[in-house]
């Protein structure tokens, strides 16, 4: 066999192998590349800082699953820190089911985060003052549309079946005039009922964080001012994590940069790849056309 | 008789479908959600059907000792677990059931999903040869894309992203209606033919 | 490396999943008949909770009586084992092609021929930005030219010939340029699986 | 000592319209208002409303919006009932009311008026379908154009029977309800007639169990319409689970270990679809695909020998059947193409001229 119709006949496992220890490496080895940032996650990100401390809270609804996880949990811990510095409360909420195991899990791994940072009692956050987490509710849009007028009329308990009248932060935060901006981190169309239905009625600012499937469905709400900035898929959530790190909210690159540092070299195998069958198959046909 | 009576309900049903779309007084909205709910109800019954196929399919592996009939015995006594547990001790968030739904079936559905990523480069790396002009467009405009969303796309150059993302939202989203026209036309045809009894392919023969 | 029965459940059942990769092998039949079984378990709960008993039980128990024409048409399926009525097993199929047949119609035109008509037109208001009413005339263009590659009732020569050839051309740019795309998601469903199993299961990464 | 109260006030809001909201069910009536003079300064604006005939009686609260928002449905209006609403600006917990509009009822409609251009959509294209359809059956002979893929179904059937293998035929993850799904159970009875007439085996598993019930028909018919009714098996067709991935873990199984000599992918498919095809094509097995899903094609267009694309589908099952009733509504369907060819061109021109007509393309 000659050399270019071997390179057009690579045994798929050896590509296969070369893929998976391209998404395992990143892991280990951290590499940076510098990133170009999007407009709509500035856009995100500069509205985030625009919100004065200890006042209004930022609303994030968590509605990602278990296997869109690398695309939206890193955003999820990115804007949480960006809140927290900031000393915006926040509140968390889902209207996907499956969701709730996953907020939890991004709120307390970034208060401890904090917390353990914390030199002082005042430093540390408190749950039910700084943040709360509201758990999940069926009846998405009607649910949305209620929590205009009363948020304990539509959890009058937290998700871990806490009274929330008993919060200092949901006594401050009765509806959508005390909510700053409702950030939907979501792979499925959620943020399109927050856009027709609470926005439209209250007037409440949306943004979303979404997987690169959902995002460019999105795009032409952000042209016309109705979502408030967007991070989208994994490229945006690295975006973010850039973002909070050059702002001193963060200490180190999240996971997003790692899976964007897998994406990039995957992108890059794949087309060398492709670059190489097609050597091959231009060297053979020549020499098929020669023979002849 | 035997092809004229499920010819004249399938006409009912098509029609009844159409006119509802067009009134919006309670009596309609109720039709439509009654009429789901028996649809429901059909699945249901039909479900009954199939997974007695399955059963038949498995069992008859494992009676004739056909090739790897001990599998048959794992998918038989899985479906009989699930549904047990189910109906016995409910379907609770915190439940059994659940349990398994998201520590068994979420991890094997996830990951016949991710097979896709290899499935990608490999389908890639054999079928997108320059063999025509066609074949050649599409795997520049693949390269394109694949280049300009990722972060070193603006190595390149630094409007190459703003590029690819053009690739998507011009040519791309000017093919995809192109074709979405089409399927559209196609499907109403087809979903008219058979309200019609043009079409009557789901009759089976002639009698 | 995880002391949680579930997780070591769950990140098994992966890896015997990924050894298909490498070829079939009883690992993977193992997993896929466990698969096809469970899911079908969880069907038959799902089906049992969310419309037999809501949508027939019950409400026959409550003594609507209307709900005999669904089991009536519902028990029909099963006619199909006695030669001499199996024909009967065409009705609740009439039933259910025909309503299928009659929502999508209009449902068809509304989303997928006249939104799709209104987003492709050009209007003035698109030159506001020079660049941006090139390439909706350009979208325009392609659209139209698409549409024409899917006449079939004309032998596509000449004038018809030309334009059904610069559609296949936007076809096979838009066929990569969705490819390209979809790799992103798709490897990050993969790095998905490898943080479960480096992370939850080994407790190499956090 | 005495304390000067002040009093602020606020002017109300003016021409507070009430109307029955057109095309709903009922029980509804749309609001509107003119901004308050204030509007600046205010809180917001309280909706109220009482029965006409109550003239007694007070008003009662039945919704609030923040400052700026000039309309309100009330959604709990009982038809039939006229009702009286005042529009009232809020400010430090103080209301000050507008007049009252006219007394007002809801009721349901029975046509919905947005959506007209639908049902003239529909009506056209009947008719022009019934007119095609009607004169193929006079005989007319109707041209077709070539696609490619329909003629390599007799090749792919051939092939099978060559090599002594099964014939794959998976009609789509989408259940009956996808017109898809119908097209795909029509080309699936001719693949049938044509392996009848062979010594080939057949697998057609599926997702749902309807489609299970209507392939297992088609295919059971095509045996008998050919005279080989002995030949059909119980288990040609299968049912395998309505889990997306699970049915695809399956067909690669049976890829693998069945060894298809070819492979049909016919019907409606989503992510599944490059698993399966790119499983089949490592297999080596010969592939046909035919599918609308858009976002499918350029995975089947690159793992299969043939790809029926988007509209191709539909053409094809008509093309394989060669029913004039069918091919009638082949022509249907590009005249349906050329209309919508023609109003792209006119309604764009027309707007460059200045007359808007984009208003008949919108559904509410």
């Amino acid at each position: 066999m000659k050399w270019y119709d071997r390179i057009t006949r690579i045994d798929r496992r050896i590509i296969y192998l070369l893929l998976t220890s391209l998404v395992i490496l990143p892991f280990f080895i951290k590499v940076t590349i510098p990133q170009n940032i999007m407009p709509q996650t500035k856009r995100l990100f500069d509205f985030i800082e625009a919100i004065p401390p200890n006042d209004k809270a930022v609303m994030i609804s968590f509605d990602y699953t278990p296997q869109t996880q690398p695309e939206c949990h890193p955003m999820a811990k990115s804007l949480l820190r960006q809140c927290f510095s900031r000393g915006i409360p926040v509140i968390g909420l889902s209207f996907d089911p499956q969701a709730p195991g996953l907020a939890v899990d991004a709120l307390t791994s970034i208060v401890n985060e904090f917390d353990s940072l914390a030199t002082s009692k005042e430093d540390s956050l408190v749950y039910g003052v700084d943040y709360v987490y509201l758990g999940w509710k069926s009846g998405r849009i009607a649910a949305q549309l209620d929590m205009g007028e009363d948020i304990g009329g539509v959890f009058p308990r937290d998700y871990f079946g806490a009274l929330i009248d008993s919060f200092p932060l949901m006594n401050k935060v009765k509806n959508y005039k005390n909510v700053a901006i409702v950030v939907i981190l979501a792979s499925a169309d959620y943020p399109l009922d927050w856009i027709r239905y609470p926005q439209t009625r209250y007037g409440v600012n949306v943004a979303a964080g979404l997987t690169a499937v959902m995002a460019p469905k999105y795009y032409p709400f952000v042209q016309t001012g109705q979502v408030s900035g967007l991070m989208s898929g994994m490229k945006g959530a690295a975006e973010y994590e850039k973002l909070v790190l050059d702002h001193g909210y963060a200490r180190a690159l999240g996971n997003a940069e790692t899976g964007m540092n897998s994406q990039s070299m995957i992108h890059i195998l794949i087309m060398i790849f492709i670059i190489l069958g097609n050597v091959g198959y231009f060297f053979s046909r020549r020499q098929k056309g020669a023979d002849k | 008789m035997k092809r004229k009576i499920p010819l004249g309900i399938c006409l009912i049903m098509g029609i009844m479908m159409i006119i509802q779309f067009f009134i919006p007084h309670p009596v309609s909205l109720g039709f439509a959600s009654t009429i789901y709910k028996w649809v429901i109800v059909l699945m249901a019954f039909a479900l009954v059907l199939a997974i007695g196929n399955l059963i038949r399919h498995h069992t008859l592996k494992i009676r004739k000792r056909k090739e790897d009939w001990p599998y048959s015995i794992v998918t038989l006594f899985g479906m009989t677990a699930m549904a047990v547990i189910g109906l016995i001790w409910g379907v609770d968030p915190d439940s059994l059931y659940q349990r398994i739904f998201l520590n068994i079936l979420a991890p094997l559905g996830g990951t016949m999903f991710a097979l896709l990523a290899y499935y990608m480069a490999s389908a890639a790396y054999r079928a997108f040869r320059a063999r025509s002009l066609e074949a050649t467009l599409l795997l520049i405009s693949a390269f394109i894309v694949m280049i300009g969303f990722m972060p070193f796309g603006q190595y390149v150059h630094t409007r190459f992203p703003a590029f690819a993302e053009w690739v998507m939202q011009v040519p791309n989203m000017a093919s995809q209606r192109g074709i979405l026209l089409g399927v559209a036309f196609g499907s109403i045809a087809t979903a008219l033919k058979i309200i019609l009894g043009i079409e009557r392919s789901w009759l089976g023969g002639k009698e | 490396m995880s002391s949680d029965p579930w997780i070591w459940v769950g990140a098994l059942l992966t890896l015997m999943i990924f050894s298909f990769l490498y070829k079939d092998n009883p690992f993977y039949k193992f997993g896929e008949h466990l698969f096809v079984g469970v899911a079908n378990g969880y069907y038959i709960v799902f089906y049992w909770h969310n419309s037999l008993r809501p949508n027939l039980f019950e409400p026959l128990g409550a003594g609507e009586f209307i709900y005999l024409v669904p089991l009536l048409l519902g028990l029909m399926y099963f006619t199909r084992f006695i030669p001499k009525v199996s024909w009967l097993v065409r009705i609740p199929i009439g039933f259910m092609i025909g309503w299928g047949a009659g929502l999508s119609i209009p449902a068809l035109f509304q989303a997928e021929v006249l939104r799709q008509l209104e987003g492709t037109v050009v209007a003035p208001s698109s030159f506001t930005n020079p660049m941006s009413g090139i390439w909706s005339l350009i979208i325009l263009v392609g659209v139209i030219c698409t549409l024409i590659y899917f006449f079939f009732s004309k032998e596509h020569k000449g004038i018809l010939g030309h334009t059904s050839r610069i559609g296949i051309i936007f076809i096979m740019i838009g066929f990569g340029a969705s490819f390209g795309y979809t790799v992103m998601a798709r490897v990050s469903l993969l790095i998905g699986r490898i943080q479960f199993l480096l992370g939850p299961w080994l407790g190499l990464i956090d | 000592m005495t304390f000067l109260l002040i009093f602020l006030s606020f002017l109300p809001p003016t021409d507070v319209i009430a109307r029955d909201k057109p095309n709903d069910a009922g029980s509804t009536i749309s609001l509107s208002w003119n901004l308050s003079a204030d509007d600046a300064l205010i809180d917001g604006y309280v909706i109220m409303k009482r029965e006409a005939s109550d003239q007694a009686g007070e008003y009662s609260k039945i919704g609030s919006t923040i400052r700026g928002v000039m309309a309100f449905e009330d959604e709990n209006a009982q038809d039939g009932i006229p009702y009286e609403y005042v529009v009232a600006v809020i400010k430090n917990g103080e209301l000050f009311e507008s007049a009252p509009s006219e007394p007002t009822v809801s009721s349901p409609q029975v046509f919905h008026t947005g959506r007209t251009n639908v049902l003239i959509a529909i009506a056209v294209f009947t008719l022009m379908l019934a007119y095609f359809v009607a004169k193929a059956r006079s005989g007319k002979g109707l041209f077709i154009r070539k696609i490619a893929g329909l003629a390599a179904v007799e090749e792919a059937v051939g092939r099978a029977t060559e090599m002594g293998k099964p014939i794959l035929y998976v009609p789509g993850l989408g259940d009956i309800d996808w017109t898809a799904t119908i097209a795909s159970m029509n080309i699936l009875g001719e693949v049938a007639k044509k392996i009848a007439l062979y010594d080939t085996a057949l697998i057609v598993p599926n997702r749902w169990s309807v489609t299970y019930t209507v392939s297992k028909e088609v295919v059971k018919e095509a045996f008998i319409s050919e005279g080989r009714p002995e030949k059909f098996k119980e288990d040609y067709v299968r049912y395998l689970t309505e889990a997306q991935f699970g049915f695809a873990a399956a067909i690669n199984g049976i890829i693998m270990r069945e060894k298809p000599a070819t492979n049909f992918f016919v019907g409606r498919f989503w992510a599944e679809s490059l698993i399966m095809a790119e499983t089949g094509s490592q297999a080596g097995s010969f592939q046909i695909a035919g599918t609308d899903s858009v976002l499918q094609l350029p995975f089947f267009v690159t793992a299969c020998d043939y790809t029926l694309m988007g509209e191709e589908l539909y053409a094809a099952s008509a093309y394989l059947s060669r029913e004039p009733l069918l091919l009638g509504s082949l022509k249907a369907q590009d005249y349906g193409k050329l209309i919508v060819l023609l109003m792209l061109i006119f309604l764009t021109a027309f707007s460059f001229l200045n007359i808007n007509l984009l208003g008949i393309l919108r559904v509410q």
